[in-house]
């Protein structure tokens, strides 16, 4: 009983961070059809500078937004130098992001080495808070929980509730339309992917606080949003949101009790996700 | 169409030419060459090998034998295949005469069995502890001047045992072949002496989020065994220390690198006074370890706060090579025969204690049990608390009992 | 410019066939045999994608999966010689796993189209590669299988770099030539009937789904003899044969040479092969992954199909015709 | 003239669309007719830069369009109604108007939008799944006023409408006529709209204009009706 509502809240914790980090995926692709396969060397990215910064600042916050706003200025300007021109020819964008993330990985590996970093976390997240049943929880994954609802609330209520939202969601049904409206798409396309690589960077610096940072993080997580966001449905936030949660569940629960196969395990659910719904949970056909 | 198909076979002839040649300008140097990784989950330890390369030629001043010696580096990912093509690029295509190399178990495994093909040259493991390189089915041309992975674990069961008075221990370790190995290591003294294993976690390479395996470890256990690769094992401990569990740790010897230790993060606070066993221990207090310290410090001023394990591996059979590169005066002649023998009767003394090599040329040295402990400077090392001297691959027992028992897996061994 | 074809062809084959008489073992092996071991299994997406329009990452998983079989079967170092059954039935058996891994993967690929078969590929070959890495008992989990036995024929072992060589031309050519076949009879039209119109095909009475699970099925056979080759070559297999950085390979080799024609798939896997190997000697040790990534990036830029169509489109520049610059491709 | 198309090409892969059209509009109306696949709708998408050009020119107000992202097209003044309506499935109709509207003293506001559409004003917080056809058209025609465009390109305004709401549709674009700022290019299936409606008709056949004439030429030629369109006098009941 401990056991599986601890792995429970393992798993809620971790689908939190594959929340975050796939948001910034599915954002992209439902607004700009890109299939970003460098959006783990963003992720990299992000960490990376959050950590820079945090060395010469000492702030946490600090290292937050430097984290999103380095990851938000590379992904814009790949947007518009790289990827902009292929708008429509979804696999040349999906090969110019794969050749992006190999040099990445390599140019990050020759400036941060090969050695794992993690953050300094403030004394306030560190360590564990009491909990009935389980006793004690670690506080920064009860925070991990707070941050994916907040990103959640403020994506909903940008696309809900504000004129860039409204675009937003007109290019998911009909970019070729929104533009004959008069709607600039490809400065909302640069700036939405600038978006979707701050939450990716943003996620960077989290994730490298709950656990930490090394070369081949890089391809971990761009496998974990593929499938969360493959799950869930390309293009849909609460898909992406369903999608994190299951996938997050089975890899703890999985490793709780049946170690040696539960890293299968989200694979297999994508699989059987993929011959029910081809297009995902929540998803619909491009 | 002709002329098109004719471009690309002249394109094609001009670079084989151009490479063909600048090969066959061979000189009367020795060419050495150096296998690790520099991409991969393996790619810290990596950069350790080549430094403990070049530190080593340094000191021989890039001659042995009064031969001037050729560094030929090649990088691996930690994939055997991987390893595989490059061995061979150095060997049939750079024509080096002896490689050193590599840097992990599966790759070491692929290397042996490339070396088989190859049998006038002569291979030299880097750092790969895979103890079935050389226990099953050795390669006669592949020597290893450095303890596998069950041999890193020796002192340490007794250790634990009798000093920190531990009787039920957990154990949570990388599901592969090395993390099987580092657990018999430890097991098969710890058993030995009537402790028990009462839960082993078998975690799945790749797993970043052990919470869960956390989860599952015992209540009644008086502390816990782990063992993965270096950066797992930084998430791990982050994750074990923020879990609020309290039962002490009991680190295989991937855990409590250098390469760990000096990864920056708060788990550090976690690490010092936990026991340890490795091949090298950065506390050790002897006047030739302290000048090899140094001069790593001197040399590598953006290394580590101490030479790691891999490095000193490399090192270790970099000096070997090269000592043995000297026995025979540099003569490699008659398929480097006379080389290869010297290179079986070498005792090294090396600066964690002399090394010397068994019939299937693996080696018989020192082992350190450790404990953590913070150095003045605020950096963490591996004190040492007991030196277990000239520990063989066998562990002490009889050959043939101990290959009977088989290989290590998930379940083998175990003490309930 | 005016002799026929046949003569080029001609001249490439003597080429091919005298080549390792003259190269020294390496480049007989290493780059010569390998890269027609890497080329054949961009052959088999190479003919899924140019002829069926679809994109499958789970190839290098496909060639895996023979191999798998071919080294569980043969001898090696952990079967302590003994084989389970004569090399020539475990090969056939290694290509029929292969051949069935192709139909399998088909079966759940040919749901989705386009880029989400492409994610849903990438899935099925990661699941392959965790599995191969967690079950010790029959794929030896992490480490694989190394010492794999190579067959004797006639006293010859297949292993030696002349017999390799030609073994590898030999099953490179006759791949080619089956791909060249399968798309001028029937099955290779409607194959590439569906690839521009699934609609209409399936209003003329043809089981579109079918017909893309054969094209799985005939990749799966081209990928699964690749799959016995590199078990040769490498004497051995791993999970990481079939891992991340394996699988994306495949895609990379394919799209240098161009995913257009099947020859592409050679072209690129010696392209490949000679990058991976030389790369260190252009830019030293340490940044030549970001040379091969830069390549990569700069092909894809700078040519929708690879170096073969860049090759046609600088040869229509020359000539003065701009028609040559366009080059359409639908996937 | 407003509006000059000259030797406009439009390919997809290997099969022309477009081959060479030629078509100019001023201030009147003017109404394309066809048959299905003619290439009227591509005609409209190509003008509105939403479909790649092989060659030609489009020139608006002396303006190449060529060459140019459709919201810049939008920006100076084009605006299309597109075949299908083309609605945002997940707006709301006020989002759909917030969307389009700009900020400053304009002739179309949202105001008069639901002024001139009253049905749009009720459902306003309905998404643009849940609207009927025919309010699916009003919509899509009040999205392209909002834009005050100087042309106004309408693909098919009638498609699949009952009786009763092709009249309402035709009465607001003789409305829009009639006050004469925004110049009118329409793309009809059925005859009897276009004839109602433009002064003009340009007939086009295999990706071409074959033919512009006025509208009361071709109400009276039932034989020409029959050669361009395959129609008859029966397609005129619609309006009639």
């Amino acid at each position: 009983m401990k056991l599986l509502l601890l792995a429970s809240l393992n798993g809620i914790t971790l689908a939190a961070l594959y929340f975050i980090v796939a948001s910034g995926f599915t954002l992209i692709f439902g607004m700009m059809r890109v299939v970003n396969l460098a959006h783990g060397s963003l992720y990299l990215i992000g960490a990376y500078l959050g950590h820079d910064v945090a060395a010469l600042s000492g702030s946490f916050p600090l290292a937050l937004a430097g984290g999103a706003l380095g990851a938000a200025l590379v992904g814009m300007a790949i947007h518009y130098f790289l990827l902009d021109r292929y708008q429509g020819d979804d696999l040349r964008q999906a090969l110019v992001t794969i050749g992006l993330s190999i040099i990445a990985a390599d140019l990050l590996l020759a400036r941060y080495g090969g050695l794992s970093y993690q953050f300094e976390l403030p004394e306030m997240f560190y360590g564990s808070m009491p909990m009935p049943i389980v006793g004690g929880y670690p506080i920064f994954r009860i925070v991990l929980i707070g941050l994916a609802i907040a990103v959640y609330l403020a994506l909903w209520l940008l696309v809900q509730r504000t004129r860039f939202g409204i675009m937003i969601r007109a290019g998911v049904d009909d970019r070729h339309m929104l533009g004959a409206i008069g709607v600039n798409v490809p400065l909302i396309s640069t700036l939405v992917f600038g978006l979707g690589a701050a939450l990716v960077g943003f996620a960077g610096v989290v994730g490298s606080s709950a656990l930490s940072i090394a070369p081949g993080e890089d391809a971990r997580y761009l496998l974990s949003s593929l499938v969360v966001v493959i799950v869930g449905g390309m293009g849909s936030l609460p898909g992406a949101a369903i999608g994190a949660l299951l996938i997050g569940l089975a890899e703890q629960i999985g490793l709780a009790y049946f170690p040696t196969y539960s890293i299968i395990l989200s694979f297999v659910i994508m699989v059987a996700v993929l011959a029910w719904r081809p297009y995902g949970l929540l998803g619909r056909p491009a | 169409m002709l002329s098109r198909k004719l471009r690309c076979l002249a394109l094609v002839a001009g670079i084989t030419a151009g490479f063909s040649i600048s090969v066959s300008a061979q000189s009367t140097n020795i060419r050495i060459g150096g296998l690790a990784t520099l991409d991969g989950p393996f790619v810290a330890l990596g950069q350790e090998a080549f430094r403990a390369m070049e530190m080593a030629f340094e000191e021989a001043n890039y001659t042995a034998g009064g031969r001037k010696i050729d560094w030929i580096k090649e990088s691996s990912d930690g994939r055997p295949d991987v390893a595989l093509t490059k061995a061979r690029k150095l060997i049939e295509q750079d024509k080096v005469d002896i490689l050193i190399g590599p840097m992990s178990g599966g790759e070491g495994l692929a290397i042996k069995e490339y070396a088989k093909t190859a049998p006038t040259k002569t291979f030299v493991n880097g750092f790969s502890a895979a103890q079935e390189t050389t226990l099953v089915s050795p390669a006669a041309n592949f020597f290893r001047f450095g303890a596998d992975g069950a041999q890193w674990q020796a002192g340490l069961g007794n250790y634990v045992y009798d000093t920190k008075g531990y009787r039920n221990v957990a154990v949570v370790a990388g599901d592969y072949s090395f993390g099987y190995t580092q657990v018999l290591g430890f097991m098969s003294e710890f058993c030995a002496k009537g402790g028990k294993v009462i839960e082993k976690i078998w975690v799945p390479n790749g797993t970043k989020d052990f919470s869960s395996a956390i989860a599952r470890i015992p209540n009644k256990a008086d502390a816990v065994y782990i063992m993965m690769g270096g950066a797992d094992s930084i998430n791990f401990l982050t994750q074990y220390d923020q879990s609020g569990a309290k039962q002490p740790l009991i680190l295989g010897s991937n855990v409590s690198d250098q390469t760990v230790l000096s990864a920056k993060g708060p788990f550090q606070r976690r690490l010092v006074g936990l026991p340890s066993a490795h091949m090298v221990a950065d506390g050790i207090e002897d006047a030739v370890y302290k000048d090899y310290v140094a001069k790593y410090k001197k040399r590598f001023p953006d290394g580590l706060s101490s030479p790691s394990a891999p490095f000193y591996g490399y090192y270790v059979a970099t000096k070997a090579v090269l000592a043995g590169l000297n026995q025979v005066a540099g003569d490699l002649s008659g398929d480097q025969a006379k080389f290869r023998a010297a290179l079986s009767k070498l005792r090294l003394d090396m600066p964690a204690g002399q090394v010397s090599l068994d019939e299937n040329r693996q080696a018989i040295a020192n082992i350190y049990v450790t404990e953590v402990a913070r150095a003045p400077d605020g950096s963490l090392y591996n004190k040492v608390v007991k030196v277990i001297p000239n520990v063989n691959q066998t562990l002490g027992q009889p050959r043939e009992a101990f290959v009977a028992r088989g290989v290590p897996s998930r379940d083998n061994p175990s003490c309930p | 410019m005016t002799i026929s074809p046949w003569v080029g062809r001609a001249l490439l084959a003597s080429a091919l066939l005298v080549y390792p008489h003259l190269a020294t073992d390496f480049w007989i092996v290493s780059v010569g045999a390998y890269a027609m071991v890497l080329g054949i299994i961009a052959l088999s997406l190479t003919f899924l994608t140019a002829y069926g329009g679809m994109i499958s990452m789970a190839q290098m998983a496909t060639a895996g999966a023979a191999g798998y079989a071919l080294a569980i079967f043969s001898a090696h170092s952990a079967s302590a010689g003994m084989a389970l059954l004569p090399w020539p039935w475990a090969v056939a058996a290694a290509i029929a796993v292969g051949t069935l891994t192709g139909i399998l993967i088909g079966i759940v690929a040919v749901r989705s189209q386009g880029i989400y078969m492409l994610m849903s590929t990438l899935a099925i070959a990661m699941i392959m590669f965790y599995l191969a890495q967690q079950n010790t008992t029959i794929l030896h989990g992490f480490d694989g299988f190394s010492g794999v036995a190579v067959p004797r024929v006639g006293g010859v072992s297949l292993r030696e770099p002349l017999p390799f060589y030609f073994l590898c031309l030999t099953s490179a050519a006759l791949l080619y030539a089956l791909v060249i076949y399968l798309v001028r009879v029937p099955f290779g039209l409607v194959i590439q009937g569906i690839r521009d119109d699934p609609l209409r095909m399936a209003s003329l009475g043809y089981r579109v789904w079918l017909h893309q699970v054969m094209a799985f099925a005939v990749a799966g056979f081209i990928a699964a003899v690749g799959g016995v080759l590199s078990l040769w070559y490498h004497g051995g297999i791993s999970p990481g044969s079939i891992g991340i950085t394996a699988t994306v390979n495949v895609l990379i080799v394919a799209v240098i040479g161009g995913l257009g024609h099947p020859r592409g798939a050679f072209i690129g896997a010696l392209v490949f092969v000679l990058l991976q190997n030389f790369a260190v000697d252009l830019v030293g040790s340490n940044r030549y992954n970001t040379l091969i990534g830069f390549v990569f990036l700069v092909i894809v830029m700078a040519s929708p199909d690879g170096l073969t169509g860049l090759w046609r489109r600088l040869r229509g520049m020359r000539k003065g015709s701009l028609d040559g610059g366009v080059v359409t491709q639908k996937l | 003239m407003l509006l000059q198309i000259k030797g406009l090409e439009v390919q997809y892969g290997k099969s022309c669309i477009l081959h060479g059209v030629e078509l100019e509009l001023a201030d009147r109306p003017l109404a394309v007719v066809g048959r299905n696949g003619m290439g009227k709708s591509t005609l409209c998408n190509a003008i509105m830069g939403m479909v790649p050009i092989t060659a030609g020119s489009v020139r608006f107000d002396a303006c190449e369009l060529v060459g140019q992202h459709s919201y810049q097209i939008a920006r100076r003044g084009v605006a299309l109604v597109p075949q299908g309506r083309r609605i945002f499935p997940s707006l709301t109709v006020e989002e759909h108007l917030r969307l389009v509207e700009r900020p400053g003293a304009q002739k179309w506001t949202r105001e008069r939008v639901y002024e001139v559409f009253p049905r749009l004003f009720e459902r306003r917080r309905n998404s643009g799944a849940a609207l009927s056809g025919g309010e699916q058209q009003m919509l899509a025609i009040a999205r392209a006023l909002l834009c005050n465009p100087r042309l106004l390109i309408m693909d098919e305004p009638t498609e699949g409408l009952a009786p009763l709401m092709v009249e309402q549709i035709v009465a607001t674009l003789k409305g829009m006529v009639a006050e004469g700022d925004i110049a009118l290019l329409l793309i009809e299936q059925n005859l009897g709209v276009a004839l109602e409606v433009a002064d003009a008709v340009a007939v086009m056949v295999n990706g071409r204009i074959e033919r512009t004439l006025k509208a009361s030429e071709l109400a009276a030629d039932r034989g020409l009706q029959q050669r361009f369109l395959g129609v008859s006098a029966g397609a005129d009941a619609a309006v009639s």
